[in-house]
């Protein structure tokens, strides 16, 4: 399927996620989006695979097997759901800040025993005196995670804590898309929280917390994007207007091309960043520009589906709204493509 | 109906139309605050409808001498606009109702039938719908399968319309069937009434957006059709469709206009509320851009989406005008409401802010009434005959 | 000058303007089928220019009681337009002539002044060049350094003035110069004829296009200004310079108009040559949408020009939909001479094909008289103010 | 600078090319391209380099590197001059398409003893009992190539041929862009020609035609691209506006933090396209894809820089309008960036 050059070990990780996707999520996707239900069924399936710790090295009692197995997984659930992948992207995030601090939580978090969802800084919470205040929308699994990591400002200093998902208050929201990663609002006033790492420590862990959502987010919408380009490929090769299938004709066929192109150019990005990532260079950049235009690509290729889908593609039966809905939401979150570009800017111009 | 007056001078609407246009501000005002309600709860906005039965919303398109106010394809647009900027499930059951039903019924129908039906559909006590696709013909519209088989002084129609607007809410349906094999001259057009025996509300659609005007699919069993119920001649259907679809894009690019108009004052809003620390303006340059760009397509659509209504109201056809209209200002609307979640970041996709609506309320205008494909081919046909 | 009649009704140009538009498009076909000769050997287009104001084409900004035929902006907009589709070195000289220096003059010359130069400028036997941006203030206009300093009954100014269409060869300079420090209240305008002493031309600039209008600096050493040379008051030459942009965006959005109808025509002539072996039609789907997007937005464009030029010709003031008019213009003229090229391919940019030569000379439009960025703010400033 | 991970060797060639580029080209390019020159000595001295026998196999005579030096060293010449990169690009077709029949005409087109011009099957010329016929428009080199090779028809079957330079007739064109690469036009009425191969041979030496071309150029536009916005960081960081240099503005960041996305997305594509093709892998769409998106990267690179550079961008010493001419001219050859969309669209759904 691709060109990854994946280790054999790599490889089969894919292949395991790949049929948890098959036999489990791809059956009930729709079902649960459209009734905006938790997926905490496949976030536990993937548990059992122990993919969390795939990232982590082994000293830390993980895989070791670095960010590339980590894409290329993601890939295959994202051209399923945005929602499950933006789970373990979560995760993930967790996994990487907790590395260096390593203890028990990581141990769960690796294991999948607890669910935690990451608040990055754009938040704005503050921490003082041991508890943690602040308020957030539009975060996933806001009332389902066991635990937030949080990175919080205390004073000028930025430090990385832990709350309890109990003990902060949370609102369901009818949000536009992700609706089985049910995002939703939350806030702490005072809220008694752990701290993880401070100074460089916090702002490292930040850093590889970052990192894991812009390459998590850019290898999902890839994986959104063939999605949708493989369900517009199958609907217009059955489709028959004026007399013949809908992928004869060129107007389809062109669509389809530069989906294809797009996504192509993103997934390029998203694997170079990921190699870098492993070899230990700097891969920031990379990832911030496969982070947007992978998100660019998803959005197009839903965008392009729904078309080549007619009126079928404003139906929900179709898959390929969810894609537009959960692109757009993407898109949005981690500070918004936007935002990423004016920090690009200032790593580039300051 | 056809008018000679200018209803535009210098780019400027007429105080009629001006006075019109305030009207229905008020009206949206007043009616369409519960968008977000039917939307979430697929809920039909019969209060609005109703009301703009009342206020005689209703009766734009159907000549005076019917109870009309005649006011013409321009005076539609400039209301859809104004209803689509606040509520799009509100606004397509009055497109579909006036741009498309009662337009088609004016223009084509005898006047014993326009005696017959127009006293309903000018109050709202009934909807109109209007069913020509299928599910094997969508930009195809003559691949029908419909039937209506002429059995003496009725005809008998059987199959079923596919994504029909105000599907399980209208009583009065344009039906196009076919009475003969002929691909295109084999099909005609009939009015059917909900109430008839055999006439079934199908599959309700689930959709991205515009939840709360019902699509469903309407069945139609053996339904005994009088002869009296045909429109215009047997054989002019496909005629018909075609014409009646140059009113009813303009139907919907006034709905993109509402729509555009929605999402850049949504981003207006945003931008006018960015302050620096200072309190001075502080909206990202990029953001005003994209916002000035919107804005500047959004005036220039309008203009054509007027320059076309102009147009089919002094009797002259407009196809090319219409596609051009459609074409550009459903794009429009689709590029703004994703510019407004963009924008407005977190807030923009968290369901509480109208912005996620319009970004999936948009994307059918490019989509129903003509593909946005179609229109370009449309367009570059008229443009190089 | 300002005028209350109707000059577009329902989209429409008036039978005046019908007229006028048929007559320059006649002088167009006539003159100016040279425009590969004039890029290719960067010449002066003199006899067209000298044609048009025989034809009584440099006059249609000034008032009718200084020669003029006072037809004021949209009239400019619609030949401009005509011009610019057939020859842009041409369009850029009369523009600028027209738009920029005869309105300037009209508008804020005292009796005395006018009466003195437009009997030359309005036969051309004089041309008019503006004088704005210097080496360190493009965009940025305030910023200029070109001083005027008062000796008695007279000002010595001495600067250089760079990127000045029509420079080598204008007769009569409109020079913004400082006559005090203040950043804005310190900018003056000033009329200074070509032939006095110590006006030179300096560097010409070798252009990506726009290749026979000569582009250059204007070095002014020691020039001695008689003070009945200045414009308005001192001090107020900013405020002339901003108002003037107004119009001269017009003529830029006209130009790019007729760039962009230019590309399109092109475009459209190689879609309707695209046969099949047998004879059919077969021009490809990708390209008929490019051109339906284009021709739909040039008419969408056009409509946005006219309107700020009626609302111009009004007396009302129109920065937001000048610039609204110029940025979309200008933009839709790259985009359609890009896209010519691509479509005609190997043939469009082979250089004996005007597709490759409206691909340069339209990338001027975005830059000069207001880049577009600085329309894009000018455009949300003024919505959101 | 970049992250190919170049071997020694390759790094080498890279290098080599870039002191040339850096001591001969920059120096003279606005004028040679001002003046319409061509850049007869720049390729001679690309010979003395021996950089055309690159990717020959060594038992064919050449270096054995494969294609990722030849794109990493084009990326370095496109950035200063897109017609030499056009010129090695004609040389590494003629240099792949002989590569198999071999000969002393792939000796002398190693050596760069002859300037070979390719003209592919687009241009539809046809060979019959000996001779050739056909003409095309843009075709690089035109009237300076000392033999042509010519993909043309005999019947129904394609054959490679080669023609004199000098048989053929030329007319120059004042042609948008490429000035010192003299694209012209070519007419053979009958020109006695010599077949190089025929049947599949030929159908493979033209694939490696169109491959080398499509590689060559998303390189050079890569190049290309990175001109563009290295002028404008240039050019803004001193040109003071508004009281601050034009870098400082978010407008410019934005735009340049654009370009760079598209360019590094192109620059991944034609990368992962070389290692395919050199791990002997198909790599035919995803140069395609590379093509296509790299020309269209430079396009939108000029076009800002122009921009950016305001009326300065507008006059020829600033370098950024040839990127800009270059770059719409790199478009259409080749058979156009459209036509390389049918032909993927060909590829991937029929």
């Amino acid at each position: 399927m691709h060109n990854l050059q994946l280790t054999e070990d790599q490889e089969m990780v894919v292949d395991t996620v790949r049929k948890l996707v098959v036999d489990a999520v791809t059956p009930k996707v729709q079902e649960l989006d459209e009734h905006r239900s938790f997926a905490r069924e496949w976030f536990d399936a993937l548990s059992e695979l122990g993919v969390y710790g795939l990232s982590i090295s082994e000293e830390k009692g993980g895989a070791g097997m670095g960010l590339v197995p980590y894409v290329a997984a993601l890939e295959v659930i994202g051209e399923q759901s945005a929602s499950l992948s933006r789970l373990w992207i979560g995760q993930m995030q967790a996994a990487l800040a907790l590395e260096d601090a390593g203890g028990d939580l990581l141990d769960e978090v690796a294991a999948g025993a607890k669910l935690l969802t990451f608040v990055g800084p754009e938040h704005g919470f503050t921490f003082a005196d041991g508890s943690l205040t602040g308020s957030a929308t539009m975060v996933p699994a806001a009332a389902e995670a066991d635990v937030l990591l949080v990175a919080a400002k205390e004073g000028d200093a930025v430090v990385l804590v832990t709350v309890e998902g109990a003990a902060c208050s949370h609102t369901a929201l009818r949000a536009l898309g992700l609706n089985s990663a049910a995002c939703g609002q939350l806030a702490c006033e005072g809220v008694v929280a752990t701290v993880v790492a401070t100074g460089d420590a916090a702002e490292k862990a930040i850093d590889r917390a970052e990192l894991a959502a812009w390459l998590g987010v850019a290898a999902a919408s890839v994986g959104g994007g063939i999605g949708s380009i493989e369900a517009s490929k199958k609907h217009a090769g059955e489709r028959i207007a004026f007399g013949k299938p809908l992928l004869v004709q060129q107007a389809v066929q062109r669509k389809l091309v530069e989906c294809g192109r797009a996504v192509e150019a993103a997934r390029q990005l998203v694997w170079q960043a990921a190699r870098l990532a492993d070899l230990g260079q700097c891969a920031k950049q990379t990832a911030m520009q496969a982070r947007i235009a992978a998100v660019d690509a998803m959005v197009l290729a839903a965008d392009e589906a729904i078309q080549i889908h007619g009126g079928f593609g404003y139906t929900v039966e179709y898959h390929v709204e969810r894609h537009y809905r959960d692109a757009k939401t993407f898109e949005v979150l981690d500070g918004g493509s936007d935002h990423l570009r004016d920090r690009l800017a200032a790593m580039q111009f300051t | 109906m056809t008018t000679s007056e200018v209803q535009v001078a210098d780019f400027q609407l007429s105080p009629e139309l001006l006075e019109f246009q305030q009207k229905v501000r008020s009206y949206a005002q007043q009616h369409l605050g519960g968008a977000a309600e039917y939307d979430a709860e697929t809920k039909f906005p019969r209060e609005p409808v109703e009301a703009a039965g009342k206020l005689g919303l209703l009766r734009t398109t159907v000549a005076k001498e019917y109870g009309g106010s005649a006011m013409g394809n321009l005076a539609s647009c400039v209301m859809l606009e104004e209803i689509n900027a606040a509520c799009v499930s509100t606004g397509v059951t009055i497109s579909v109702h006036n741009s498309l039903v009662n337009s088609l019924l004016g223009k084509w129908c005898n006047a014993e039938q326009k005696a017959r039906w127009f006293p309903k559909l000018i109050t709202g006590e009934w909807l109109g719908a209007y069913c020509l696709s299928e599910a094997y013909s969508g930009s195809d519209a003559a691949a029908l399968r419909c039937t209506a088989e002429k059995q003496g002084d009725h005809y008998v129609m059987n199959g079923a319309k596919l994504w029909i607007t105000t599907g399980s809410d209208a009583e009065l349906f344009v039906i196009f069937a076919r009475t003969a094999e002929d691909r295109v001259k084999g099909i005609s057009a009939f009015v059917v009434e909900g109430s008839w025996d055999g006439v079934g509300v199908g599959k309700k659609e689930r959709k991205l957006g515009l939840r709360g005007s019902p699509t469903t699919e309407i069945v139609l069993e053996n339904v005994k059709v009088p002869a009296d119920c045909l429109i215009d001649q047997e054989g002019n259907g496909f005629t018909i469709a075609l014409d009646t679809l140059d009113g009813g894009r303009l139907g919907i690019a006034s709905q993109g206009l509402g729509i555009a108009r929605a999402a850049i004052d949504l981003i207006g809003e945003h931008l006018s509320n960015q302050k620096d620390k200072r309190g001075r303006p502080a909206a990202s340059q990029p953001d005003q851009w994209q916002f000035a760009d919107l804005a500047s397509e959004l005036d220039a659509y309008r203009f054509l989406t007027w320059r076309a209504a102009t147009l089919r109201d002094r009797g002259i056809r407009c196809s090319t005008e219409a596609a051009m209209a459609k074409s550009c200002a459903s794009r429009l609307s689709n590029r703004a409401a994703r510019a407004a979640v963009s924008i407005l970041g977190l807030v923009g996709a968290a369901g509480n802010n109208p912005a996620e609506r319009l970004l999936r309320d948009a994307r059918i205008t490019e989509i129903y009434e003509g593909a946005t494909d179609i229109q370009r081919l449309v367009i570059a046909r008229g443009l190089l005959a």
